[in-house]
């Protein structure tokens, strides 16, 4: 089991580490050289020269690589260059937002998405399975942002449940924080648990074909023993993988949501950064959103030896 | 296992440009049976070995996990014209592993393999396509081994294409069986060209079109008629002075001629030529396996490898595919390679067996010797395994214990060790055989590391309730993992018998191994068998049949 | 879901172990309905082992399911009855049934890859037998099942001590380590072991064993055929034991059934089958199956392929590839008639073969 | 004979004891009936399973699956509205009437330019730039649709000679390759694409056409990959090689015609997420120009209103809804058709 670990571990890090030398090269490759991208056409070439020496952009590229790669470690992302506040400040802001959106997202997924999956698969061609596969459906057709606006229509502007703009902090009471996020939550997590679903019910439906489900009925074992002692693990372990996969739709999601509710999370960090032309921001946004996504996964991978006993305890003995 | 593809064979592959036929088949006269001692045999192996890496993938060999599996660990062997040698083990042993890496579909890690005498060990792509038309495999699963977009035709028809079949061969002679109608008075001479044998296949060297003359219906003159290879030669006659001169020659395009040898092929296996355009799935077992030998027949090969052929199939179709390959085997003067785990099946086609076990071949004969008189004790073992149907044949049966060790670290000395019955006492045993025996299975359970005292320890408890001591949970592990009582030793060895598994239940497993290899010592363990040439051309890997083995004279089993 | 108790109730009368009669299996589908158990009758009597030979498609693994009770969707029991110690299973109720099953009738599958759960340690898969049909006082309701499962089962209950003493039985070794193993960690023979222990575990009287030992080799088949024989009497439990293979029943089977497509075409002791086989079908199989001792004789296959079940128009279902067919063959049903003769060693006139062309003088076509 | 069991082989009459195809010796007599002969009446004439095509499996799937069937045709309508836009939109994109009119609310204008002012209803409304909603997304659809399939195809080229080279090859080539999968499977698919988009400056449907495309190359190598590997270990590749075919003619001759279902399923699921990874990165002002009138855009121009006038988003916002399910169904009845398993393809 450990080994299993050590290696996915080992792999996150290589990942990221090859995630953070693409920014670095991607970032030096905008057309023009980054800094004439940041300060525009008309800006004098004394300006950019002045501009590129005290970003470093002038010493040999392995220098600053080097320098690039101390600085992530040490948690020192530069300034940036429209606000010139300390990039890590910003991001310091914003991380918080978009991971509890993504966080309320997420589980609210599982948790619907889980039971629809088993109601769907032991209820088959019942009307309780068609809501489901039609829920889900729907789920995965309406982008993020669609979901937000709606929300965002109905339970925002008509019923003035749920505030639309803005995010409170957890500072000022769970409660608020939690009002704040219910309605992005909601619009990112529903396409996760719409994918959940679907792979919840087919994965499920093949497990009670199974060879082991014949000899548990075959022991006299109950309906509801059999489904959820019995197959419920053995049907999870696709659905562990695919819940980390999909994961990428959930933060794609965030980016897209937070304009919607107007809140500055790390998405919206990226986007305005983009549009500024604020490279030294977009580069770490982007480093960052990446870090979560593996972050998550790796949680998923190491989730994955408490389901599967064949990777916590290797091989066949003689 | 991560089956090792052939890395960086050039991609660009066109079958006009291979090399001509560097090897010329010396149409030995097929069909003759037994050892053509001088002439090389027509596959051989010495020394065959293929590893296969655990680790898949730069993390893994970083991390050093994973062992290598040993599928084949030194093989030799050979398979001479028109014999068929069966290679006969139990799942694991690596049977299929060495089939596969005599023909190269896997890389050998070490050996050399030999065609007719020459050298092909681990040669890929186009430089091994040449040898590979006189070597074709027939596969375990009738529908697996047939593509299922493709037709049966297009199957048959692949390997011609891919070796530029049909070709003439110079050294057949193409003759023509005529039969005249006796309305016709007039001498009629029938000449064949001798490229005929594209269309015609050969049997024995020689490629004959059955002509039938008969008079001509209009009237005057005759007609020529050739029944089904109609479709592909053409008969053109021409008044002479002295009678009618008939010329046979070829008239269809390749793919033409391609088509119909399939459809012969396919009536020689038993299908009929209308099965061309159907897909495997559209056949029962039996029939998919047909196809898969009109296939291996193709391009009309000199030895034929049979992984498992019959095993996915019932018993009656198993019969009908047996009985074919005898047919083909007889009349095409095929050689074959026959792997199996059935041993009655083994006696009804072999010329001669071997058989392996781990990874090793331990036992090669005859056919009629081995099953009479079998040396070796796994294939003693095996032989005694084998339920039998007339119970006059059943006798005494020795059931083996334990399991196949697993192939990534065998056993030490000779790999039938732990499960041999006849397994020889080192010297200084003065016990008798059986009591050894049993000594040396609780030596092997205990170096097997599978004794685990706290198990025992939380049985006990559970079962009286009272804390179990050193003592009580020695005496369990012994009574368990010693065969027989405890006491029936010659008088040193039942003390350190007992000692062994007190130093086991206080967890000390490797002095309990260590005292139990002074115990009681095997030259079966020391060192492994070589491999011996009995008298007739049979071969044995066991001490016990080994003139000089190490160890005391051995004890009369 | 309380267990009823039927332990208790076991009565040596004189109703043999299991009476299938006239059963009927039919699985509907989009090209027909397929009629794999088509019209079979079958006994078992106490302590004994009985074969049922046939190759595949010739429905013998349905009437296994039939008689355990988990013929799987859309398959259903259409017609005859399965009796068991005189009691009718189907009659039965869903509750009781369930307690039979598993409790008083047992299933061994041919599979031993994945017969058993990966999820359970295999100590925990039979000790849920034991719970459910044994009276160790652990509940079998789903919240202390899911606690067991999670938490992990209590190593010094009884059901677990059982589950060793299984282990035990079937010569695993060391069973107090193993039982606390996951299936991926046994080897296949060490799996069908485990699969034996579980269905014995509650001393069933009767063990149906689908192809037990197909999927191993021939040295661990010796081993568990050889095991197989001890427990029956150890555990007084009668054996179905199906295969296709004729040497298997030849050495293990008191009496055998030879079945072919849907249908029981001969049945006989086991040494009177072998010594004499009457029906055509019977004598094909043995013909063409190879004999370790006899190589010279030459097989002889039985021509043609297995049937499609779907709705076959004539009356004995071997007529097509049989060598003696007559037209009554394909008309007329053939009714079982005693073929053997009866003072042959071991025949006591049971042997019986359902073939026109096959019977004492007067009958025979 | 209709029977198309073992024809008798014509070798020679073998020795007596074992006629082949004859009367086997342990036959007590010889019946009416030889082996595999059948009377008249009792002819079953062989039942051969038929064989489908790859297209004809399509149909097949379509007609029985009516969800597939409804999706398929709600395509083939969406395709034709958005080549045939200028004809089917009532109104010209850029033509403006009343703003922020109600769905099928009336506007007055001068639509036919003869001067006079006739009464115009739109149905779906207007937005806040007074365009009728309705004839932007008919227009919208061109470059939704149309970015996707482009991006698909990008996609699909590129990705599947990865996944192809990757699982035949194996070795050292397919460590290398599943590198860089791993290392792009790392940003989620709108980060990698908005990512692109800030390196290659420019707004422009061409930029996001490369940049989705590139964010998609991972999900279809991994995927096209799994499967060749899978068809690389059948019995009928280890047939193929020990036949002498080389590698080029088995890889596009015995192993692409078995994994052309799962491209086309495959490929029939990522073109929705193609259309939302499009209209997410207009709605970020990150796609196209702001001229071009996509989906997207749409839904992003309506945001600011979305209190006083909920219909400029919410109505393309349910042509991306229906487009894409339209595609997820039919990806869904064709994944059935050819029994590939939800794991293979997500």
């Amino acid at each position: 089991m450990w080994r299993y670990i050590t290696k996915r571990v080992a792999h996150a890090v290589l990942v990221m580490w090859m995630v953070a030398t693409t920014v670095f090269f991607g970032l030096r490759a905008v057309p023009g050289g980054p800094v004439r991208g940041m300060l525009g056409q008309e800006a004098t070439e004394e300006a950019v020269a002045r501009l590129r020496e005290d970003l470093g952009l002038d010493e040999p590229l392995a220098v600053q690589y080097v320098e690039w790669m101390t600085d992530l470690l040490v948690g020192d992302f530069g300034t940036s260059i429209t606000s010139s506040e300390a990039v890590g400040t910003l991001v310091a802001q914003a991380v918080p937002k978009t991971l509890s959106i993504a966080a309320f997202g997420v589980t609210l997924g599982l948790l619907v998405a889980i039971p629809a999956g088993v109601i769907g698969a032991t209820r088959r061609n019942e009307p309780a399975d068609y809501a489901a596969t039609i829920a889900a459906f729907l789920g995965i057709s309406m982008p993020a942002f669609f979901v937000g606006i709606l929300l965002a229509v109905v339970f925002g502007v008509w019923l003035g449940w749920f505030p639309v703009v803005g995010y409170t902090n957890i500072s000022e009471g769970v409660v608020p924080w939690l009002r704040g996020i219910v309605l992005p939550g909601i619009a990112v997590g529903l396409p996760y648990a719409a994918g959940v679903t679907r792979m919840m019910r087919s994965s499920l439906i093949e497990t009670l074909d199974e060879q082991y489900m014949r000899t548990a009925r075959a022991k006299g074992v109950g309906d509801s023993v059999r489904l959820y002692k019995h197959a419920m693990q053995n049907a999870l372990m696709p659905v562990v993988t695919i819940a980390g996969i999909q994961l990428a739709l959930v933060l794609g999601g965030t980016v897209t949501v937070e304009i919607v509710f107007g809140i500055q999370g790390l998405g919206r960090l990226l986007v305005d950064s983009i549009l500024e032309r604020n490279y030294p921001v977009t580069q770490v946004a982007i480093l960052l959103i990446s870090g979560i996504f593996v972050f998550m996964n790796l949680l998923v991978d190491i989730a994955y030896t408490a389901i599967d006993p064949r990777v916590r305890y290797g091989g066949e003995q003689a | 296992m991560s089956a090792d593809t052939p890395v960086g064979a050039e991609p660009s592959e066109d079958p006009d440009s291979e090399d001509p036929d560097s090897v010329d088949r010396d149409a030995a006269t097929p069909g003759d049976d037994g050892a053509a001692d001088d002439a090389d045999p027509v596959l051989s192996a010495e020394g065959l070995e293929k590893h296969f890496e655990q680790s898949d993938g730069f993390l893994d060999r970083l991390l050093g996990t994973g062992g290598t599996v040993k599928a084949v660990d030194g093989v030799d062997l050979e398979v001479r014209e028109g014999e068929t040698l069966a290679v006969v083990g139990e799942s694991g042993c690596g049977k299929s592993t060495l089939g596969q890496a005599l023909l190269n579909l896997h890389r050998p890690t070490d050996g050399t393999v030999r065609y007719r005498g020459e050298e092909i060990t681990g040669l890929s792509g186009s430089a091994m396509r040449p040898y590979r038309r006189h070597l074709q495999m027939v596969f375990q699963d009738p529908l697996a081994s047939l593509n299922p977009r493709k037709t049966v035709g297009d199957i048959v028809i692949g390997p011609m294409e891919v070796h530029d079949e049909p070709s003439t061969d110079p050294d057949v002679t193409t003759t023509a069986e005529v039969r005249v109608d006796g309305a016709v008075t007039e001498p009629v001479a029938v000449s064949v060209d001798d490229d005929v044998d594209r269309a015609v296949g050969s049997v024995e060297g020689v490629a004959a079109v059955d002509v039938e003359v008969g008079p001509a219906t209009d009237g005057e003159g005759i007609e020529v008629d050739l029944g089904e290879a109609g479709a592909v030669l053409a008969a053109t006659v021409d008044r002479t002075a002295d009678g009618y001169e008939v010329r046979i020659s070829v008239d269809a395009s390749t793919p033409d001629l391609r088509r119909y040898r399939a459809g012969a092929l396919l009536e020689r296996v038993g299908l009929e030529r209308g099965h061309l355009d159907r897909y495997p799935s559209q056949f029962s077992g039996g029939q998919q396996q047909r196809v898969g030998i009109a296939r291996a027949l193709a391009v009309e090969p000199d030895l034929i490898v049979a992984d498992e052929p019959v095993s996915a199939l019932d018993v009656s179709v198993q019969a009908q595919i047996l009985n074919l390959l005898e047919e083909l085997q007889t009349e095409l003067g095929l050689s074959l390679l026959f792997i199996s785990h059935d041993l009655s099946v083994v006696r009804q086609v072999a010329d001669r067996v071997a058989v392996m076990y781990l990874g090793e071949i331990v036992e090669t004969a005859p056919v009629d010797e081995l099953f009479a008189e079998p040396r070796h004790p796994y294939t003693k073992s095996l032989l005694s395994a084998v339920p039998r149907i007339d119970p006059g044949d059943r006798s005494d049966r020795t059931v083996l214990r334990g399991s196949v060790p697993s192939p990534i670290d065998p056993p030490a000395g000779c790999r039938f060790h732990t499960r041999c019955p006849e397994v020889i006492p080192g010297a200084g045993w003065d016990g008798d055989q059986e009591s050894f025996r049993r000594a040396f299975s609780f030596r092997t359970r205990v170096e097997s590391g599978e004794l685990e005292p706290d198990a025992v320890r939380d049985r006990l408890e559970a079962e009286s309730d009272a804390s179990a001591t050193d003592e009580t949970v020695a005496a369990r592990l012994l009574e368990t993992a010693l065969p027989g009582a405890v006491d029936a030793f010659p008088a040193g060895v039942t003390e350190s018998l007992r000692e062994a598994g007190r130093l086991v239940a206080a967890g000390e497993d490797d002095d309990a191994a260590a005292l139990l290899r002074e115990t009681c010592p095997s030259p079966c363990v020391d060192e492994a068998p070589r491999t011996v040439e009995t008298v007739d051309a049979a071969t044995v890997a066991c001490h016990r049949v080994d003139p000089d083995a190490p160890g005391e004279e051995r004890v009369g089993d | 879901m309380a267990t009823i108790d039927v332990a208790a109730e076991r009565d040596d009368g004189g109703d043999p172990v299991l009476e299938v009669e006239n059963l009927h299996t039919q699985f509907p589908t989009d090209r027909g309905v397929v009629r794999a158990v088509d019209g079979v009758d079958l006994t078992i009597e106490s302590g004994e082992i009985v074969g049922l030979v046939g190759e595949s498609g010739s429905g013998k693994s349905v009437l296994a399911e039939s008689v355990v009770g988990i013929v799987e969707e859309p398959g259903e029991i259409v017609e005859g009855d399965v009796r068991f110690d005189g009691e009718s299973l189907l009659a039965m109720s869903d509750a009781r049934r369930q307690a039979v099953r598993g409790g008083r009738i047992s299933m061994v599958f041919q599979d031993p890859m994945n017969s058993l759960n990966p999820t359970l340690t295999v100590g925990e898969q039979i000790a849920e037998t034991v719970r459910l049909h044994q009276d160790v006082g652990e509940s079998v309701s789903l919240p202390a099942e899911l606690k067991r499962k999670i938490v992990g089962a209590a190593k010094n209950g009884d059901a677990w001590r059982r589950a060793i003493e299984m282990l035990e039985a079937v010569e695993i070794p060391e069973p107090e380590a193993r039982a606390a193993d996951f299936p991926h960690q046994f080897s296949g023979g060490m799996r069908q072991r485990a699969m034996i222990a579980m269905a014995l575990s509650c001393e069933p009287d009767l063990l149906v064993a689908d192809e037990p030992t197909t999927a191993l080799d021939v040295t661990i088949q010796a081993q568990i055929l050889e095991e197989l024989e001890g427990l029956k009497d150890e555990f007084d439990t009668s054996i179905l034991l199906i295969t296709h293979d004729l040497a298997v029943v030849a050495e293990t089977c008191d009496r055998v059934n030879v079945m072919y497509a849907g249908e029981i075409v001969e049945r006989a002791e086991t040494e009177a089958l072998f010594a004499d086989p009457q029906h055509p079908y019977t004598q094909g199989l043995i013909a063409s199956t190879p004999q370790l001792d006899e190589p010279d004789r030459d097989l002889q296959p039985i021509q043609g392929n297995v049937p499609d079940l779907i709705d076959i128009p004539y009356a004995c279902h071997f007529a097509p590839r049989c060598p003696e067919a007559e037209r009554e063959c394909f008309e007329i049903e053939p009714e079982f008639r005693p073929v053997g003769d009866s003072d042959a060693p071991g025949d006591g006139g049971t042997h019986e073969a359902a073939c026109l062309r096959r019977g004492p003088d007067g009958e025979r076509l | 004979m209709t029977d198309a069991t073992d024809a008798s082989a014509d070798t020679e009459a073998d020795d007596a004891a074992r006629p082949d195809g004859g009367t086997p010796a342990y036959a007590r007599n010889t019946g009416e009936f030889g082996v595999g002969e059948v009377p008249q009446e009792y002819e079953t004439g062989e039942r051969v399973t038929a064989h489908r095509s790859t297209g004809e499996r399509i149909v097949e799937a379509l007609t029985d699956n009516k969800l597939a069937l409804a999706g398929a045709v709600t395509i083939v309508a969406l395709v034709l509205v958005a080549v045939f836009a200028p004809y089917v939109a009532p109104y010209g994109p850029e033509q403006q009437f009343g703003f922020m009119q109600e769905p099928m609310g009336q506007s007055t204008a001068d639509v036919d330019g003869d001067g006079t002012t006739e009464t115009v209803t739109h149905y779906l409304g207007t937005d806040s730039f007074g365009h009728d909603i309705l004839t932007r997304i008919i227009y919208g659809a061109r470059i939704s649709m149309g970015v996707a399939l482009a991006t698909v195809a990008f996609a699909f080229t590129v990705g599947t000679t990865l996944g192809i080279l990757a699982g035949f090859y194996g070795g050292w080539v397919d460590s290398v390759i599943m590198r860089y999968i791993d290392f792009q499977w790392a940003f989620p698919t709108i980060i990698l694409g908005v990512g692109i988009i800030a390196v290659m400056g420019g707004l422009g449907w061409l930029n996001v056409v490369v940049a989705i495309g590139i964010a998609f190359i991972d999900d279809f190598a991994r995927i096209i990959r799994g499967e060749v590997l899978s068809i690389r270990e059948e019995e009928y590749i280890t047939a193929a090689r020990a036949v002498g075919m080389g590698d080029a003619r088995i890889m596009f001759k015995e192993m692409l015609p078995n994994a052309v279902a799962p491209l086309i399923v495959q490929a029939t699921l990522m073109i929705p997420f193609a259309i939302l990874a499009e209209a997410g990165l207009s709605f970020l002002g990150l796609g196209v120009k702001p001229t071009t009138p996509t989906w997207g855009l749409l839904i992003s121009d309506g945001r600011q209103f979305v209190s006083q006038a909920w219909w400029i988003s919410v109505m393309p916002g349910l042509a991306i809804m229906f487009t894409v399910l339209a595609f997820n169904t039919v990806g869904d009845g064709l994944r059935d058709a050819f029994d590939i398993s939800e794991g293979e393809v997500n």
